[in-house]
């Protein structure tokens, strides 16, 4: 398994690539010289024991954190002087892996919130925000999407835990990126919730203007959605390739799955 | 129309759409219907600060800034006026100057502080704002040679402004319709435009990424919007009606001194109406100012004719004697943190 | 007949609270004395509206444009604070009554922002200042003063410095020190520095507002090892209790109860002493000067009227706790005696004992006219 | 309203029919009899009945919303049921406060985890060995367990990520030895080889005869470690037996649980 | 190699405001003689400590439980009338003092005792009436805090009256002591002892015990320290009542310093007190008596060395701090 993966022999631009990327927290480096290129129309998935680094690598990407070293290009464009907004702005959405959102705030009005921010209208004092129809019925029809509909006015910290995660996805798909970034996505969703995301993160993947990315622990949601794993362990990219042939190399089973962990998966 | 008016904030309580009418006919009204220098006086007040306390609200309700300063844009605005008039002569140009150049300054000095203290957090941002506050205060009375120092100044404002100004020579309906009525409902109609511009703000898209941030600040910058950009931006809008609430009270008052405009005092008395009216409503800053405004001029009167009423008890007219008013101010003011935690608005929306 | 209404504005309630208790009680006393106990004058009733500031000069004005406006007084008395003042003089102006200031001391209130309708019982700043000079200045003194980084510090000063001129001392150094100091170290050490370059009587001069005092402080310090004497004004009794820890200092007062001998103030003395069980201290002096002026002003003009009262008030002269006053026909300004004193130290008594050195009268004086008329 | 209580009782009089039997209600740590648990105005809870045997692994499953949650805090203090009664080691329970909860040797892993993100890992730690000094032994396997707690020990445990806090929050409830250990969700963003080690050492516990009540969504680890079952739907207990029972009757899942066979391996 | 790195990052982090002390210490030393130096520095010092006294309570409070206080400066005032009552001529420890050194400094002590239980008990029924309800909302806090404490200010004018009232120093605490031509007051060397006691003691109970840990635990989630079997509320009560003994303490040192009472005069200093505890790191009691000290010293040498500044010191070295640490000196919590 090399580095440059098959999806790069296209020699387009990719989407997104990270060249070298390093963060040092004090003495400990969270991610360490990663280099990875993104190409549009695919799902990676990133996977990798608790604490490799893997959220700490889409803070890099997305911005909420400054990198050490390295950089961050989309369509070839270097995003180092761009800060979280801006690079929002650019493209680049993200869900969080912990929930992140507005407590108390009703669901529709945290959704409105990404439409509005997408079409940039913020800096708007004079018209009324209860007066942008169109972003109204655009929040909603996004609700529909994750069946949050009938949520719609509840104020946000009363939903039980499985439903917010599904307003973290809705908000990404409310942002319109071109990137999508998914953290864990299904933690705490039961069961019979998890296909709905499954379906969307599929919808999403097959326009091939899009690319996402997707850390996930749960093999099975990888299997069925990645076209390409790679592999973070203690900060360090270590895999990458085909998912098949990735999942069954020895350092992850090993490090990642536990020999004979598959088992309970 | 009217919905297009109050842009869409409708009261949402009976009662409180009655209380809002009864006192919107009330200042409409007031020297007609409660005579005498006082309560114009209180009337005019109540004015200026609805203007005052519902552009704080905008920063403290909607945004969640708490910042000490509001009161150092509030004395800019009194202040450019009241040098503006010295220098220049009592004249409507000179009026309007210093109030251009009075939310000028204000807007650039909000821009400073906001651009170079809003990313430390909340809590230290208010203390900046307290030190820049106070900073301010020993200034104004530093620069006596302008600002008239401890003293404060007095000036003459337009003629039209003025006792000496009759619209009429005759009393109608028992008012004699002279200057200060002129400088009224000049304080008054100001004021309510303004007020009916701050809902606008807070019901625009503008205001709901303000709540968003107050919400989450974290996640409004990951949304796409530049925190820092729009916390500053709030900062410099509310810093501009601050001053300009500055410049009617100065006009009404024809006076401006570090006590009327500056003080800490004020500051408080801001907090406590946004917060006793409800904080995150504009409504609430009304009612909270009314409520207050009525307890300071009021409050005394009432408590010297209780106390006289129950001499002879012990320690109990001592404790409700008219000096004591302040004892009860502050105690209304722990109640109503108390039982009121949404505010009087937030109470009435309950039901 | 009609109730003679007189508004008492001070500033009730605030940092002053206490000030603005001995005005009214001094008032009260007053008109009691002048109308001996009757409270009438020429049969009609006298009534005090009191009204508070709150210490807050836009609420002066409204509480005073209610007073003459709403409850109609005839005159208005107070208030306690310079700033209050201020902001009410214009009110006087435009409502063409009289404000009879005390115990507000600014200069400009009998100054520049003077107008026809104000008049002052209380003595001001040039008079605390000018006294002092006279206490304090011989030939060859060399001074250096402490005060206040604020208008009525650097005032003070100034006035201080002017009155100095003729007495053959100078001053050699000026400190102004922020007005919530606490610590007097720094500026000690550079009144020190100064001070050790210059020959002859070193007098350091303090002027000084507030409760909170530096004597002590300075005390501490052991200036007198370098041959500097501490001197200052007076100050109402608490304040006074600071001046123990300096016996033998010197300075002018406006009013210490032992100090004049006239039968008003010994019939203050004596009923203060009798009701509240303590002796009258600076405002209620104070406030009773205002009250006889007031009663004798109205007796003189045999009437209410403003003008009528202007005519009778303007070279006025009426007995106070202090002596006879005479209100200036120029600026209104009350002039009276002062009294140069001595600290001595009583272990049973809470404050540093002024005793008379020398009653400085007004023809010892001489306070400028600082006003336009 | 009358009407609904009714099959209510029919839910728990099928949960004794539905094979626990008498005898694990006799050696029952903690029982729950028609515990109703109101938030604000919201009526969550609608009689709930559970029965936890002593020393067994009881799982409670159930849809995002189900009101596992609410179930917990109730229990834990947090929430007061307004009607029904909870009995722990034969006391009534139901108004007890948390703190004494505690004391009564409950520990409790809350969905949010509950870090103390200004304290190092250490520090957490220590808050809950409320005893004494952490004891030696049981720290090294804490460690053996969660190697990443070692490494991390005097860091903020804000700064850990996802996984770690789970570990932590797991970590800081196995401290010392509880009666019962209350756990919710405790696999979310856990790696599958954490996963397993976590299966194992929630049954060493059992072995210690500490007594676990535990919310999943992880069917896999759910019938790997479950003795017993109850599944929640809208406030209520909808069914309660026997683990071996349910892992074996894919109707019963799919009726209860929404499970269908292509969204788990 | 990475443990080093760690370890020295963190000692530069520890080290940086000490080193930033000592510079403020002994910079101006190249500007003024050293005896005049020497002056201002024990001056600067002993200052420091007394704030320090009123501040430590106030950082405390803010601190571990991220309260906002502004009733602080009323507990302040209590202790300085109570020490009015206690210790004026004809009080009850009046007897003990003018004799020696020993009888003065013990009727100090005493005094500091009474009003720490005293207030200490007000403490507890303000944490009840006033303080309960507004855990982790900041703004209510200083709403609240602010309507007590003109509560406060009010009941003392209706118990003490408005009149200031003289508290003279006991005799043989007056006056300095003379190094050559040194002189450094008395009292300020009992300060120092104090101060330097209290924060001993401060430091102790919080680093040795848990007490420190489990109140920030608690302000960060209530609900889990519960979970985890510890009783709140119980604790926040003991905190804060600790906090207003400390308040009082202060206020007794205070009001002995000025020698006159006045109902503001815990409220005066407040700014004061605040800014040394923004400096601190809100909730560093180390921190705090690291600012307390620096606020004492720069304020002395700036007025001395240019008077007109020192009216905006603290304000300035407070904003300095901030720009070069924009969480104090010792950030209590890492966030
Ligand atoms: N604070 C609250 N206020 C109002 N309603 C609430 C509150 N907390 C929870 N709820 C409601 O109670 C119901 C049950 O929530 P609970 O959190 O117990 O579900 P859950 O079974 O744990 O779900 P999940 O698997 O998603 O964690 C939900 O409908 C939720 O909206
Ligand atoms: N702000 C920070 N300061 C210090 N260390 C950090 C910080 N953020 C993350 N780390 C450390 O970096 C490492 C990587 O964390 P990260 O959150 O990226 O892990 P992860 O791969 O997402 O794990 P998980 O699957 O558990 O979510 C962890 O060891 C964590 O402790
Ligand atoms: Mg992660
Ligand atoms: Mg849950």
């Amino acid at each position: 398994m090399t580095l440059s993966s098959a999806a790069e022999t296209a020699g387009a631009v990719p989407a997104l690539e990270t060249r070298d990327l390093t963060v040092r927290f004090g003495g400990h480096v969270a991610v360490n010289g990663v280099g990875c290129r993104f190409t549009r129309g695919t799902l990676t998935a990133i996977v990798g024991p608790n604490g490799a680094g893997k959220t700490t690598y889409f803070n890099l990407i997305s911005g909420q954190l400054r990198a050490t070293a390295g950089s961050v290009l989309l369509d070839g464009h270097d995003l180092s002087s761009h800060g979280a907004a801006g690079r929002t702005r650019r493209g680049i959405g993200r869900a969080f892996q912990l929930t992140n959102l507005f407590p108390n705030l009703t669901v529709r009005e945290n959704i409105r919130l990404a439409v509005q921010a997408r079409r940039g209208r913020g800096f708007d004092i004079f018209s009324m925000a209860a007066h942008g129809r169109h972003l109204i019925q655009r929040a909603d029809a996004i609700l529909e999407q994750v069946r949050l509909g009938v949520r719609a006015d509840d104020v946000v910290a009363t939903l039980p835990h499985g439903d917010q995660r599904k307003l973290e996805v809705a908000i990404l798909i409310a942002l319109e990126p071109r990137i999508f970034m998914f953290d864990e996505p299904t933690a705490g969703m039961s069961v019979d919730e998890v296909p709905v995301i499954l379906d969307l993160i599929h919808g999403i993947k097959s326009d091939p203007a899009n690319t996402v990315l997707l850390v996930e622990h749960k093999m099975d949601v990888v299997h069925s959605l990645a076209d390409r794993i790679i592999v973070l362990h203690n900060g360090y990219l270590v895999a990458d390739g085909d998912p098949k042939e990735v999942v069954a190399s020895p350092i992850v089973q090993e490090a990642y799955l536990g020999m004979g962990a598959s088992t309970h998966v | 129309m009217l919905n297009w008016i109050i842009s869409g904030d409708r009261p949402r309580s009976r009662i409180l759409a009655a209380v809002l009418i009864i006192i919107l006919l009330g200042l409409l009204l007031a020297p007609f219907v409660f005579p005498g220098t006082r309560s114009l006086a209180v009337a005019a007040r109540i004015c200026v600060l609805i203007v005052l306390v519902a552009s704080y609200d905008i920063l403290l309700g909607y945004t969640g800034i708490v910042s000490f300063a509001h009161t150092m844009f509030f004395g800019i605005g009194a202040y450019g006026v009241a040098i503006a008039l010295n220098a220049l002569g009592p004249s409507w140009g000179a009026v309007g100057l210093g109030t251009v150049a009075g939310v000028a300054v204000s807007i650039a000095a909000a821009a400073v502080i906001g651009l170079l203290s809003l990313r430390v957090r909340a809590i230290f941002f208010s203390m900046i704002t307290l030190a820049v506050a106070s900073f301010f205060l020993i200034l104004a009375s530093q620069l006596s040679f302008i600002t008239g120092g401890e003293d404060g100044m007095s000036f003459r404002v337009p003629r039209m402004l003025t006792p000496a100004f009759k619209l009429f020579e005759d009393e109608i309906f028992g008012q004699r319709f002279n200057g200060r009525l002129v400088a009224y409902y000049l304080v008054f109609i100001s004021s309510l435009v303004l007020f009916l511009f701050m809902l606008r703000v807070v019901n625009s898209p503008f205001g709901r990424v303000l709540q968003a941030i107050r919400e989450n600040d974290f996640r409004a910058e990951a949304l796409g919007n530049r925190v820092v950009l729009y916390r500053t931006a709030a900062s410099c809008l509310v810093a501009a009606l601050a001053a300009l609430a500055g410049v009617l009270n100065a006009l009404w008052l024809r006076y401006t001194g570090p006590d009327a405009t500056l003080s800490f005092a004020i500051m408080l008395d801001i907090l406590l109406m946004v917060v006793i009216g409800g904080m995150g409503t504009l409504y609430g800053a009304v009612i909270g100012v009314v409520i207050l405004s009525l307890a300071q001029f009021y409050l005394q009167d009432l408590m010297g004719a209780a106390s006289s009423a129950l001499a002879g008890i012990p320690v109990l007219p001592e404790l409700i004697a008219a000096d004591r008013w302040m004892l009860w101010l502050g105690i209304l003011f722990v109640l109503s943190v108390y039982f009121f935690p949404t505010g009087i608005v937030g109470k009435l929306r309950e039901r | 007949a009609d109730p003679i209404k007189i508004a008492l504005i001070s500033g009730k309630t605030g940092p002053l609270e206490a000030y603005a208790k001995q005005t009214h009680t001094g008032l009260m006393m007053g008109l009691e004395y002048a109308t001996q106990g009757t409270m009438e004058i020429d049969g009609r009733k006298i009534e005090v509206i009191e009204k508070d500031t709150q210490l807050k000069p836009e609420i002066a004005r409204a509480v005073l444009a209610e007073a003459y406006g709403d409850d109609e007084v005839d005159l208005a008395i107070g208030p306690t604070s310079s700033g209050d003042a201020l902001a009410m003089l214009p009110v006087a102006q435009e409502y063409e009554k009289i404000l009879l200031v005390e115990p507000a001391v600014a200069d400009s209130i009998t100054g520049d922002k003077w107008n026809r309708y104000i008049f002052r019982t209380g003595r001001n700043s040039s008079q605390d200042a000018i006294s002092n000079a006279v206490a304090l200045g011989k030939p060859g003194v060399k001074i250096a003063t402490l005060a206040q980084d604020y208008a009525f510090g650097r005032d003070g000063v100034a006035a201080f410095r002017d009155a100095l001129a003729s007495t053959g001392a100078e001053i050699a150094h000026e400190e102004y020190v922020p007005r919530d100091t606490t610590d007097f170290t720094a500026p000690a050490q550079r009144i020190f520095d100064a001070m050790d370059k210059v020959e002859g009587d070193k007098v350091l001069f303090v002027i000084w507002a507030g409760a909170s005092t530096p004597f002590a402080k300075l005390a501490a310090m052991e200036p007198e090892r370098r041959g500097i004497k501490i001197a200052t004004g007076g100050n109402i009794l608490p304040a006074m209790a600071a001046y123990k820890a300096l016996p033998g200092m010197e300075g002018a007062t406006y009013y210490y109860y032992d100090i004049p001998k006239n039968p008003v103030n010994d019939w203050l003395v004596t009923e203060h002493q009798t009701r509240f069980n303590s002796p009258p201290d600076f405002f209620t002096a104070g406030g009773m000067s205002a009250g006889i002026a007031a009663v004798e002003a109205i007796r003189k003009a045999g009437s209410t009227e403003t003008e009528a009262l202007i005519t009778a008030m303007e070279g006025m002269s009426f007995m106070s706790p202090k002596g006879e006053m005479t209100f200036r026909k120029e600026d209104h300004q009350a002039l009276q005696e002062m009294y140069h004193f001595r600290i001595k130290v009583d272990e049973n008594v809470a404050w540093g004992i002024p005793e008379l050195v020398r009653v400085i009268g007004i023809d010892d004086m001489d306070v400028p006219i600082r006003n336009q008329r | 309203m009358s009407e609904r209580s009714m099959p209510e009782r029919a839910g728990a009089a099928g949960a004794r029919d539905g094979g626990v039997g008498d005898a694990a209600q006799a050696g029952a740590l903690l029982t729950l009899a028609g515990v109703h648990t109101h938030i604000a105005q919201y009526h969550i809870l609608q009689g709930v009945d559970l029965v936890v045997p002593r020393g067994g692994l009881a799982m409670l499953l159930g849809r995002n919303g189900a009101g596992k949650t609410t179930t917990l805090r109730t229990i834990m203090g947090l929430w007061h049921a307004s009607q029904g009664r909870i009995t722990f080691d034969g006391r009534d329970i139901t108004a007890a406060e948390t703190p004494d909860l505690a004391k009564g040797g409950i520990a409790y892993v809350p969905e949010d985890m509950g870090i103390f993100s200004s304290l190092t890992v250490r520090e957490n730690m220590l808050l809950a060995a409320r005893s004494g000094p952490m004891d030696d032994r049981r720290l090294a396997w804490i460690f053996d367990l969660f190697p990443a707690l070692e490494k991390f020990w005097n860091w903020p445990a804000g700064n850990l990520s996802g996984g770690q806090k789970q570990m932590l929050a797991i970590a800081r409830a196995i401290v010392e030895p509880r009666a019962l250990l209350i756990v919710d969700e405790p696999s979310k963003g856990l790696a599958p080889a954490i996963i397993g080690h976590l299966i194992e050492a929630f049954r060493e516990l059992k072995a210690t005869d500490t007594t676990i009540l535990m919310v999943e969504q992880n069917f896999s680890m759910a019938t790997a470690l479950g003795d017993t079952v109850a599944v929640m739907d809208d406030g209520r207990v909808v069914h309660a037996g026997s683990m071996h029972e349910l892992a074996h009757d894919g109707d019963l899942q799919r009726r209860l649980l929404g499970l269908s066979l292509d969204s788990h391996q | 190699m990475t443990a080093r790195a760690l370890k020295t990052a963190g000692m530069v982090e520890r080290h940086a405001p000490l080193a930033m002390a000592g510079l403020i210490l002994f910079l101006p030393l190249i500007l003024i003689d050293p005896g005049t130096w020497l002056v201002l520095a024990i001056a600067g010092l002993a200052m420091g400590m007394m704030i320090f006294l009123m501040a430590s309570g106030l950082t405390l409070v803010f601190g571990l439980m991220d309260v906002l206080n502004f009733a602080h400066g009323a507990f302040v005032a209590v202790g300085a009338y109570l020490a009015t009552g206690l210790l004026s001529p004809g009080g009850p420890f009046a007897g003990l003092m003018g004799v020696s050194l020993l009888g003065d400094v013990g009727a100090m002590l005493l005094a500091i005792l009474v009003a720490c239980a005293a207030a200490g008990v007000l403490g507890l029924v303000f944490e009840r009436v006033i303080v309960r309800r507004v855990y982790g909302a900041h703004l209510r806090q200083i709403l609240i805090t602010v309507g007590g404490l003109i509560v406060a200010e009010q009941l003392i004018t209706v118990i003490w009256g408005a009149d200031p009232i003289p508290l003279p120093k006991p005799e043989t605490l007056r006056g300095s002591i003379f190094i050559g031509d040194i002189a450094v007051e008395r009292y300020r060397l009992v300060a120092c002892a104090l101060g330097l006691v209290a924060y001993l003691g401060m430091h102790f109970a919080l680093n040795r015990t848990r007490i420190g840990l489990l109140v920030r635990a608690g302000v960060e989630n209530r609900e889990m320290v519960e979970a985890l079997g510890y009783r709140v509320r119980r604790l926040f009560v003991g905190v804060f009542v600790a906090g207003t003994a400390l308040a009082a303490a202060g206020g007794v040192m205070w009001a002995l310093y000025q020698e006159i009472v006045t109902v503001h005069i815990g409220a005066d200093v407040m700014i004061l007190v605040f800014i040394v505890v923004i400096i601190g790191g809100l909730g560093s009691v180390g921190g705090c008596f690291l600012g307390a000290l620096l606020v004492g010293l720069t304020a002395n040498f700036m007025g001395y060395l240019a008077p007109t500044l020192a009216l905006g010191s603290n304000i300035l070295l407070m904003v300095a701090v901030l720009l070069w640490r924009p969480r104090g000196l010792y950030p209590a919590t890492k966030n």
